[in-house]
């Protein structure tokens, strides 16, 4: 779960890592109260989930209130990507001397959490010549200890006894202390600005194992899925909204993607990523089903390597929705694996025969897609 | 000869007396599992299909010589349960668990490398060396013994491969389960090495997907491997920032794409397929050169 | 620092370990309230830092407030031991079906925590048979996780899944979390009551580590301490009182406890122990030889084998002390090691003859103590 | 020979440039200890006495090879520097400093056994082998080369029985310090092990006092040792439930007595001294039969 930049810097401010003045607003007349009240320039800033809001314009600067009023209107109701703007935070404008870059995530290759930083900040750090980035694996079950939070300070150059240096060091410790204790994936700093004796965070993005939302009942809730991928998710199924128009299930998120690179090479388009899961039982793939067909395919493909799905119920669920109501499109289905003849035999009375090979079924459907 | 496991792996089953853990444990002796004792808190002294049943895994132990436990306790819970096994001086630990708060699995690594112990999973299928010992999940008639090592990341495209494999007669050595999760216990290198002085493995099937780098690493270690290895990666068409199932399934800041790792893989000299059903074509045009 | 019951039990209830109801008081009418607040028969039992308080006659039951205020007029004022009784606990009698023991102290072998269990309570765990207790080495990277807890209560017989064997498994973990997050030395529950299906600690011993208290400010303080040893704490010199004659003082503790036992051996009564450490200056040995001289011994013996601790220092200490009071009693001073020549430069101008051989001087000391 | 440290051991002094790091650095410059660098965050490319001093033991450790470390921090600071130390690998931490909490210095023995390294102290004097290295504080005339190994919890009695035995022309291979603190590093029977293997070695010294059983577990394993101890133990007249000084130096419970260490180390085979200053004439009298 992404936080939005907002909300990050109140979990910084709670973490003891400074950041600006400022405010969320929803309406001009707000972004105009917030800025008389910041007394000096301010910035207006898109709270949007993607990046580079600067270059796609959602970053506005505002001398005076009136000016920010001015911005603020702009600027909410507008679309940016894929979002709409609703929220602006008004800051108060830093003068920044250097921008810094610091940044805690999750390093699959040593099983780590992994602390990255660099003097080059301000600009996304794949962007960053290697040899200017400090990369740091911390050992869990060390934690990130103020002698290596000074280390990596040394490392980027500047003098441990100096403000900045002990701010550094302090920045980086409480960095890591919210990464560990809010579940985070990604805590980033990006520009973390110098200014004069000072550090300030100018922006913030974190990201919130979704795996542990349970035990950080604290933190806000942001939704950035879709009403059919939220729909989806309440289910227990791991479901991706895609652009083409042959709906696809499958059981496993590797064989769903097997099934949508085949389509794909057969020349079809998948309308979307389902996977079913494993053991999932007749109501869930029957509502699996529902959800394939209410956003209207041209064919609806269906591969089961039954493990631990039985074969059975899943014909029985397609048993169950083509009983209580029409189905307008293709279906076409491989089934094979537990309970294989039972399931077979329930589809044929529902008027389906199964495939044996996933490529025959696949191929199948995109004839009918392109057909109908 | 099969890597890990073996036809003398003694296996307990944490959580047993849960529908899928007695499910599962009779799968497995059906197959020919040494499976030698359960735990559930509280059940100790009952049995579930015959296997005797403890409180806890040091009372397992106590009683029984175990080389590896496997895990099917629920996600919050199972931080405890790796821990429990690991304490216990378990060398095995196979998680199957979907959904750990990925900061436990950290914690589980940092533990099992602590205790030199093999960790498999979280989020896995499991592993089976085929006719000798399967520890969880996959559907037992696909796996056969035979000469080809099988590591994957993802289950049921590993059980349509190693199917068509099996119908075609090839059999394999061991095929392992990593993980969907993006932190799990066993790289590709890891296993790789494994089959690679395994001398009855004389192929390698490696299956992977779109997300991380565990691929080019992968390709890393290929280049030095004696042994051919036959790939495919899932996810071609999978759009950037769009995780796809898996938690390291996800292309971003284009970083784990499938271009990338087709890339990698072939110029280290492994034979990448284009579709899974691809995958049993090659190899047994290696297996006859 | 020992903890009194009281003090021990407010621990416990914070810590979600039950603890029978009940309040300290100070006055016989203040043990009245209570005893008809709790409604029942109650116990009334002296506070104060010595075990055995039952044996000794410090613990009463009453069954009626009537009775709790006679109790508590007999107790409050009177001697137990080394202590007066001027705090009493009462509680709610609880009618105990069984006495278990738990306790998390300092295993110095295994240089871990140890935790001990035992359903022999009631008694000192030391005269408890071997094999009834249960030892268990806590790993401090891992902790005491619940399933250690389940492991240790399955060893104690009880049903894991029974109310007693639940309410155990948390009572070991809240133990070991007091235990880590207030720096305990020892945390003893003797007896750990059986009630019905209920547990309750009639008893809790605590002792938290000295050099711990500085981030331990929440916990109260309790000075078991004797004046003297309180005044040498302050001056940071360790200092026990014995009940002998003659005045020690060595720099070191194994050398101080050398320095005993040679003055043993010679015939010699020991008034004290006092190590004045590595390194102390002029004046601290200055306030320490003052310390000495308050307890108005028959001699006192110096025995100083330099390293850290400048020969010079501790004469020059000797001749300040010597300049600005009268020195009533013989002092003997051994005197070898780091600027031993001007330390015996010094002493010689003030008087005294220092020895090279401790047991020299020490012997001298236990004749002119002897002699006086 | 020697055990532990001997004259190629490179040392780092961390909190060189305190008052005491200063004075004990130059002290043990002049003994002859290699030392090669020290630290002090926030002086790093200043020097004391000529030695390069660095913010970081992972600066020092890019500069130099470093085999040993020594603590000069304050108590509440100790346990970060001794984890600075073994994250940074260096295997040989001596910490001298008093007053650690008893928890954070059980979690530095944690984290010494992790990273395989031998932890002298906290609260010693340290550890010298003789003329080749003297690692902290012990006064430096009394310690010549011989043959006598000697290891204690006190510092300043060691002196005493140190000194005694150089005046008599005895030296010393090894004199260890292992800390006045219930919980230290080493026990006496491990440094007794290091002796018994230590061809140089021909008596051995303990220096013991009341109160724990360091001094019974030692007499478990002079049973089976080769090599003559000789032994003192201190607080023959100290009472019953008075700490004597060191956090270990008590008697409670009846458990720790003068009385049970002698006979245990009597009924070893020990030679027990009554007073310290008969160690020397028993070592003595030891090393002539």
């Amino acid at each position: 779960m992404k936080l939005y930049e907002y909300m990050g810097k109140e979990l910084f401010a709670q973490f003891q890592i400074p950041v600006p003045q400022g405010k969320v607003i929803t309406t001009a007349q707000e972004a105009e109260q917030v800025a008389l009240n910041l007394g000096g320039p301010c910035v207006l800033k898109s709270q949007v989930l993607s990046g580079k809001r600067g270059k796609a314009g959602g970053i506005v600067f505002a001398d005076t209130p009136q000016e920010a009023k001015e911005g603020a209107e702009k600027l909410l109701g507008q679309r940016l990507g894929d979002y709409t703007i609703d929220m602006l935070l008004v800051e108060e404008k830093i003068s920044i001397e250097k921008e810094l870059y610091l940044a805690i995530t999750i390093d699959s290759g040593s099983r780590q959490p992994i602390l990255i930083a660099s003097t080059q900040g301000g600009m996304d750090i794949e962007e960053v010549p290697e040899e200017d980035i400090i990369k740091e694996p911390i050992d869990v079950l060390i934690g990130l200890k103020s002698f290596l939070a000074k280390d990596i300070v040394r490392r980027m150059g500047f003098p441990l006894l100096s403000p900045i240096g002990k701010e550094l060091v302090n920045i980086i410790s409480n960095m890591y202390n919210l990464f560990l204790s809010k579940d985070a994936e990604l805590v980033e700093i990006n520009p973390l600005a110098v200014c004069g004796k000072k550090l300030v965070a100018a922006d913030a993005k974190i990201t919130i194992d979704d795996e542990a939302l349970f035990r950080q009942q604290d933190l806000p809730r942001v939704e950035e899925n879709t009403e059919a991928e939220q729909a989806a998710r309440e289910l227990g199924l791991a479901f991706v909204e895609l652009d083409g128009d042959i709906a696809v299930m499958a059981n496993g998120a590797g064989i769903t993607m097997g099934t949508l690179d085949t389509l794909a090479y057969y020349g079809g388009k998948p309308a979307n990523f389902l996977d079913a899961g494993g053991g999932t039982g007749v109501e869930a793939t029957a509502k699996a089903l529902e959800l394939l067909l209410s956003r209207n395919p041209k064919a609806i493909v269906i591969n089961i390597f039954g493990g631990i799905t039985r074969c059975d119920d899943v014909a029985r669920a397609f048993a169950t929705v083509k009983a209580n109501r029409e189905i307008p499109v293709p279906v076409v289905i491989r089934l094979v694996g537990t309970n294989q003849e039972e399931g077979r035999a329930i589809l044929q009375e529902a008027g389906i025969e199964a495939y044996d090979f996933m490529q025959d079924a696949i191929k199948k459907a995109v004839e009918l897609a392109h057909s109908s | 000869m099969a890597i890990i496991i073996d036809d003398k792996t003694q296996v307990l089953v944490q959580g047993i007396t849960g529908k899928q853990g007695q499910f599962h444990t009779m799968q497995m002796k059906a197959y020919g599992t040494k499976i030698v004792g359960g735990t559930s808190p509280g059940k100790g002294g009952t049995t579930v299909d015959g296997i005797p049943v403890y409180d806890t895994v040091r009372e397992a132990c106590e009683n029984h010589k175990i080389d590896a436990s496997v895990i099917f306790t629920p996600a919050f819970f199972a931080k405890e349960a790796a821990l429990e096994a690991l304490e216990a001086g378990i060398k095995v630990v196979v998680i199957i668990t979907e959904h750990i708060p990925v900061h436990d699995e950290m914690e589980i690594m940092a533990y099992g490398k602590r205790y030199g112990a093999t960790i498999i999973g979280p989020n896995t299928f499991g592993i089976v060396s085929s006719g000798q010992c399967k520890i969880v999940i996959p559907p037992n008639p696909y796996f056969i013994p035979g000469s080809v090592g099988v590591v994957a990341r993802s289950g049921t495209l590993t059980y349509e491969i190693v199917g068509n494999l099996t119908a075609q007669g090839i059999g394999q050595t061991t095929v392992v389960g990593m993980g969907g999760d993006r932190i799990v216990g066993l790289s590709f290198v890891d296993v790789l090495k494994l089959f690679e002085e395994d001398p009855e493995t004389k192929v390698v099937v490696l299956i992977g997907e779109i997300g991380g780098d565990a691929e080019e690493r992968a390709a890393e270690y290929i280049k030095i491997m004696t042994k051919p290895v036959v790939a495919y990666i899932a996810g071609k068409s999978a759009p950037p920032g769009k995780r796809m199932g898996h938690a390291g399934a996800i292309i971003e800041r284009g970083k784990g794409t499938f271009e990338g790792k087709v890339k990698a893989l072939s110029e280290a000299g492994a034979k990448v397929a284009e579709l899974p059903f691809e995958v049993p074509v090659m190899v047994k045009e290696t297996l006859k050169s």
